[in-house]
């Protein structure tokens, strides 16, 4: 055991350091840095740069285009992608439904679909989720019915994050209700959201924000050659996603970039007042939630290496997934009793690149802490909330 | 000791439970918070009409000679409604200032039409490097003549775009944070060298920043002695913390209601997640965190009333315990909630905002603890 | 509304300070104030003076002997005492088994039982729990069988705190188990311990003291007049029993009071070192338990004033239970906290009169403290643990 | 960064596992921890034949060259097991100063006594009035001709009723809560003038109040220099921390599984009381709490090893979160427990005080803490 990075790590290290430095774009990271919204051609350009790299896909098998790192280079390459408040990949595409493709699709589907992806030619959306259904995903009703050569689908989807932005759509749909257990039944397919009858109606988050979606499908005809794999296992082809999902979720690479603007903003001296960090209470907050970082980077990188050596991501992830949205809250707390009054100010429009500095509120991103810590509250419900999680551990982690 | 209500304080309490009820439902309240104004006028003058906004002044200035408990009656009921109008700002800091400083002349001129509602006030308490610390003042007010030169700017003023008038603590002596040398100036919000910038709070309130460029008023516009504002200042943001409170206890209330209503309807995995034991021990939770803060609303609002030597200790415990159970019930009741908790559409979502407002107002849970822990 | 006491209140405030200062004996007053346990000749001592000024029973009514207060002064005579750090009452008899028996005996037992509790001159115990029943009370198994004028009593209570020093006990026997729910064919009986058959073995506790015990029946025989109220409607009797215990289970007094000798310990320098109180992280925990002790307070105090009203005590009392139970644990841990390592000696030893000072261990109390925090993990325990006081609110106070 | 073990730590972990597992279970630790010397001698010197002993000790003095990733496994699986033996009075504590500064001399006749078994020592590194502070420092040491002479006294010295010798950390020069100046005396525990009063710890480990009244010491008896004693006092609690943290972090592991399997067998209206989600959800996050600390004894320990600059920030953090951490565990352990888990009779209840002893060892969470904030 040891703490170090070898040579060859640190020589990894370096590589992606240089790389940020050479080909992150200025202008995404002006972007960024000043906590303006991107726009998805931002979101494609640089998806686009990594991939020439050869860096888009951190996760998937070499044979499709993936890196092939190790955890501890998958570790430094999050690490450095948040060091330099890089965007993060929008997840549909690339980290979940691009697994299913490669793992349970045919031979026909992975040339189809994998090189857009991976090339972010085509973006996706998720169709999981119903209204009435939430975390009770075995509930869905949205049927699809086999008619020839095609099935006809109807029903709605709804939290579909960016649906308003993406191509194709991924659900999973009923393909028979004449099943013992409700999780059988149910089929993975594949849509492409330019099919008629497909509706997408934004729903307003509580920030104020447009974010997610509501997606309807009225007869919506689609081929029989997008399902993917067999017809009636979706279920369990969907939980395998949720998996991947929860990996990626704890987040600590960005955390740990967050604390550290935390730290730096709460040091400066305003007009004579002492700096926030020098509160003690503040500080020891900031110590603790530091502490907290820093260990769940060591339990992600556990379960990376348990991964490394040969076991499949299990249920164990969903410790990630649920004490990575408590940290991230947890840090959304902060900046907002670190903003203070200038949480208040609802003012989205000094969020653009020409607006001018001198009537800017706030010292810097301030006005955004209280929107981002209402936004983020979803963090622990959506993606299977955080009681969902903890159900599933108790059973299957802990044998409940 | 005794927790009964007067016959005069249950009519009080009843009279604006009944207009909540009846003329002041979510989708209500939702479009006036999203007209220009951002409040009705018209609720405004009927506020008026019912003699609300004269509650705490006294009969002889017109108002209804009421104290603390009034308030603190009246304010758990706007927050149950989740009320946008600005009684706050008017009524308890506007209003707060000038009954205890304003001359006959400044009365009849501001006052009663704060009393009556034919005037808008703000009292602009904070600059950005102060935080909470009401004396960190650093715009100052220069004598010239009969007149005082006000330079500097003022941060998240409540009400400051819409004011007719704000009342400007400046500093005309001493340093930063002394809490001598700090004078209130009252002026018209449209005088020469006052430059605002108004929005929408995300609670859907307003606010301004507020920036003071060689702005002349004349010494008649000084609110009581020359220097000496700072005990004003703390009793009002004292009674304004206190006002604020009785409406976070308000919206907790209803927060907790909404949730238990929402758990018995909401089915997932074929049964209502109210059986959910888990999420019962939460909401009970949810219940004490409640009760302990309606107490401590109770405690500080008896002992301010009473002129009590403990209440700025009770004061401070109270924002203290409601700051940190407020947002555990406000996030409590939004997880419960799942999705539609962070829905735009959904009155939790806003009750919620709101409460995360009140909890950064008048000094937060931090700034509370550490006030009373220097005292125990 | 207001928060100060009226004239008459305050002239009772005076009477009880008077009274304290008076009539509690030094003797005993020094034992509590030097951690040392009390004998039972000690408590029944200080109860008897008690009874002689007519205070012995707080809450029975005014016709068997109870002082008629109001909740302010009650909650004035509950300080004083506290303030005193006056023994509590043993509450088995005074606050258990009496409310039963004036509110479901008959006249005889009233006349039988009532007056030789108030006088301290019987010691009760309670005979609840049992092995395996736990907090599932309706799950008991000991049987009381009819045989002519007498019930044939056979099984095992638990738990039994202080049985060892009781002369009687009163239990929840099944009487029938021929019934549709388990909670019918419980009944109510009181039991001399002397009566052949009943044995008591104790039952050390994690601290390592005789607290509690194991009481064992083995062909018990004892009167039909020794049941209370109807054969089968124990349960009722019982949980009536259940909620007036949780009423006087907050022990916001206690906690006020040894908040009070937390503050004044750790506010003493000690050969030069600054004192723990002086410490802003200590300091903020000590601030934040005061504010949530007095929100208690007055969490109580509005329930009594309810009561006072005409509400009889309800299952909200649970959440006094919960809370002030939370609370006292709290304070277990700020006491443990500032003892330091010396909350590690076990040393009983010394908590005696006669033990030479020079010798003692620590400057005051501290090596009772992780003792009594390990003791009071009982108090979340006991009397329905909190999971269950939980459980009740969830159901009955918000009808889930 | 590697996670993985070597063939030899992998066989000294086994090798105390399988000593836990076939002749350490709950009885007989009981039994040795009820009796007069506290601890089994025949199973320390078991301890040593099977060069447990020796693990952290350089080749040179006869020792297996280990460090703190060897006592980490070590001392995890002595958790596991509860161990009342005196391993980290004696072997990190004592140990880790003879190993530091003592000379040939002085190794051969305290170390090698250390090491094979045959000696017992104690660190008397604390003293009343210093709680956490290891310069706080009041015990004298004046020098008269070729000796000095010791004035003070020890507080909580773990070991130091059965201790052969004792190692005293004195004031040789400076004030009270001065670095520079602290002296180590390694003194015979019979020497005239010392007066010991031991005692059990609530947790069944051993330890003594120290009363040191004129004891004369030879400059021979001296660790290290005169006066620079302090470095290696604060690397040795250092490892001490990490070592009793591993032990905390064995302790856990253990309540955790314990209470899941009782949760599986303990039957409350009809059902197994596993069944209830509030429990089952409390459950995991007693999992959460545990892996968390697992995670940052490892980077404490592996950085210690290392020695990287941020090992004692890691030391800091570990501690703070094993100490909060393990509190709520403990807790949560025995409260699943029900009456069970207050129990003399019960293993849990035992598991539970070694934990909050542990806790209250070295600095707990609010001094490592602050610590920790200091340098973030």
């Amino acid at each position: 055991m040891n703490v170090n990075f070898s040579e060859e790590e640190l020589a990894f290290e370096r590589d992606v350091k240089a790389f940020f430095k050479d080909k992150y774009p200025d202008d995404i990271r002006q972007k960024q840095d000043r906590g303006i919204n991107l726009e998805k051609e931002d979101m494609v350009r640089w998806q686009k740069i990594l991939n020439d790299q050869g860096w888009a896909a951190v996760n998937w098998p070499v044979e499709y285009g993936g890196t092939g790192w190790t955890p501890v280079q998958k570790y430094i390459f999050a690490n450095e992608s948040a060091a330099n408040n890089a965007p993060a990949v929008v997840p549909f595409g690339m980290k979940m439904v691009a697994p299913i493709i490669y793992t349970f699709g045919n031979e026909q589907q992975k040339q189809r679909f994998l090189p857009d992806i991976l090339a972010s030619n085509v973006w996706w959306a998720q169709g999981y989720s119903e209204p009435g259904a939430g975390s009770d995903l075995a509930s869905l009703k949205m049927r699809a019915d086999r008619d020839g050569n095609e099935y006809i689908l109807n029903g709605t989807k709804t939290w579909t994050t960016l649906g308003h932005l993406a191509e194709w759509i991924f659900c999973l749909v009923r393909t028979s209700s004449d099943v013992q257990r409700r999780q059988e039944g149910i089929s993975f397919v594949l849509v492409d959201m330019a099919t008629p009858g497909v509706t997408v109606r934004p729903i307003i988050t509580i920030e104020g924000e447009r974010e997610v979606n509501e997606v309807h499908f009225e007869n919506v005809r689609i081929p029989v050659e997008n399902l993917v794999g067999e017809e009636g296992k979706g279920w369990t082809y969907g939980k395998v996603l949720l998996q991947h999902e929860r990996t990626n979720i704890a987040g600590v690479a960005n955390s740990k970039y967050r604390l550290g603007k935390l730290k730096e903003r709460t040091s400066k001296n305003i007009h004579g007042a002492t700096p926030l960090l020098e509160d003690h209470a503040f500080r020891r907050k900031v110590g603790a939630l530091e502490i907290e970082i820093k260990a769940l980077e060591y339990t992600e990188l556990r379960t990376l290496a348990a991964v490394a050596v040969g076991k499949a991501p299990g249920p164990e992830s969903s410790i990630l997934k649920v004490k990575g949205t408590e940290l991230q809250q947890a840090l959304d707390e902060l900046f907002m009793e670190a903003a203070g009054y200038y949480a208040l100010p609802f003012v989205r429009d000094q969020y653009r690149l020409d607006f001018p500095t001198d009537d800017k509120i706030g010292y810097s991103t301030e006005t955004r802490s209280a929107l981002r810590y209402f936004n983020n509250r979803k963090a622990s419900i959506y993606g299977g909330s955080n009681e969902i999680q903890k159900n599933i551990v108790a059973k299957h982690v802990l044998g409940l | 000791m005794d927790f009964s209500l007067t016959e005069e304080q249950t009519m009080l309490q009843d009279s604006v439970s009944k207009f909540i009820d009846n003329d002041y439902d979510f989708e209500k309240r939702q479009s006036i918070a999203e007209s220009t104004k951002g409040y009705s006028e018209e609720f405004w003058q009927t506020f008026a009409e019912l003699g609300w906004t004269s509650v705490p002044f006294a009969e002889d200035d017109g108002g209804f000679g009421g104290g603390p408990l009034e308030i603190m009656l009246m304010m758990e009921q706007f927050g149950r409604g989740l009320v946008v109008e600005p009684f706050l700002a008017n009524i308890i800091l506007v209003g707060g200032v000038l009954r205890r400083l304003a001359n006959a002349e400044q009365k009849e001129q501001w006052l009663n039409g704060i009393i009556d509602g034919s005037k808008q006030g703000a009292l602009a308490f904070t600059e950005a490097q102060g935080r909470y610390t009401l004396s960190d003042i650093i715009t100052t007010a220069k004598a010239d003549g009969d007149n005082f030169v006000l330079n500097g700017s003022k941060a998240v003023v409540l009400n400051g775009g819409r004011a007719d008038f704000l009342i400007i603590p400046a500093r005309s002596s001493g340093k930063q944070r002394d809490e001598d040398g700090i004078t209130l100036f009252i002026v018209d919000a449209k005088s020469a060298g006052i430059s605002r910038s108004a929005y929408q709070t995300v609670d859907a309130h307003q606010a301004a920043e507020i920036t003071l460029n060689d702005v002349r008023v004349p010494a008649a516009n000084i609110l009581g002695e020359l220097g000496k504002a700072y005990p004003t200042i703390d009793a009002v943001i004292d009674e304004a913390t206190l006002a604020a409170s009785a409406e976070a206890v308000g919206i907790m209330q209803t927060l907790l209601l909404k949730t238990l209503e929402y758990s018995k309807s909401r089915v997932q995995f074929g049964v209502p997640i109210s059986s959910f034991q888990a999420l019962q021990h939460r909401m009970v939770d949810m219940l004490m965190g409640c009760e302990q803060s309606k107490s401590l609303l109770l405690w500080a609002t008896m002992a301010n009333a009473d002129g009590s030597t403990e209440a700025k200790q009770a004061i401070s415990a109270m924002k203290y315990l409601i700051g940190t159970t407020g947002r555990k019930v406000g996030q409590e009741a939004v997880q419960i909630h799942g999705g539609m908790g962070v829905s735009w559409e959904m009155d939790v979502a806003h009750y919620f905002k709101r409460l995360t407002a009140i909890e950064l107002l008048f000094g937060n849970a931090d700034f509370h603890l550490d006030k009373y822990a220097a005292n125990i």
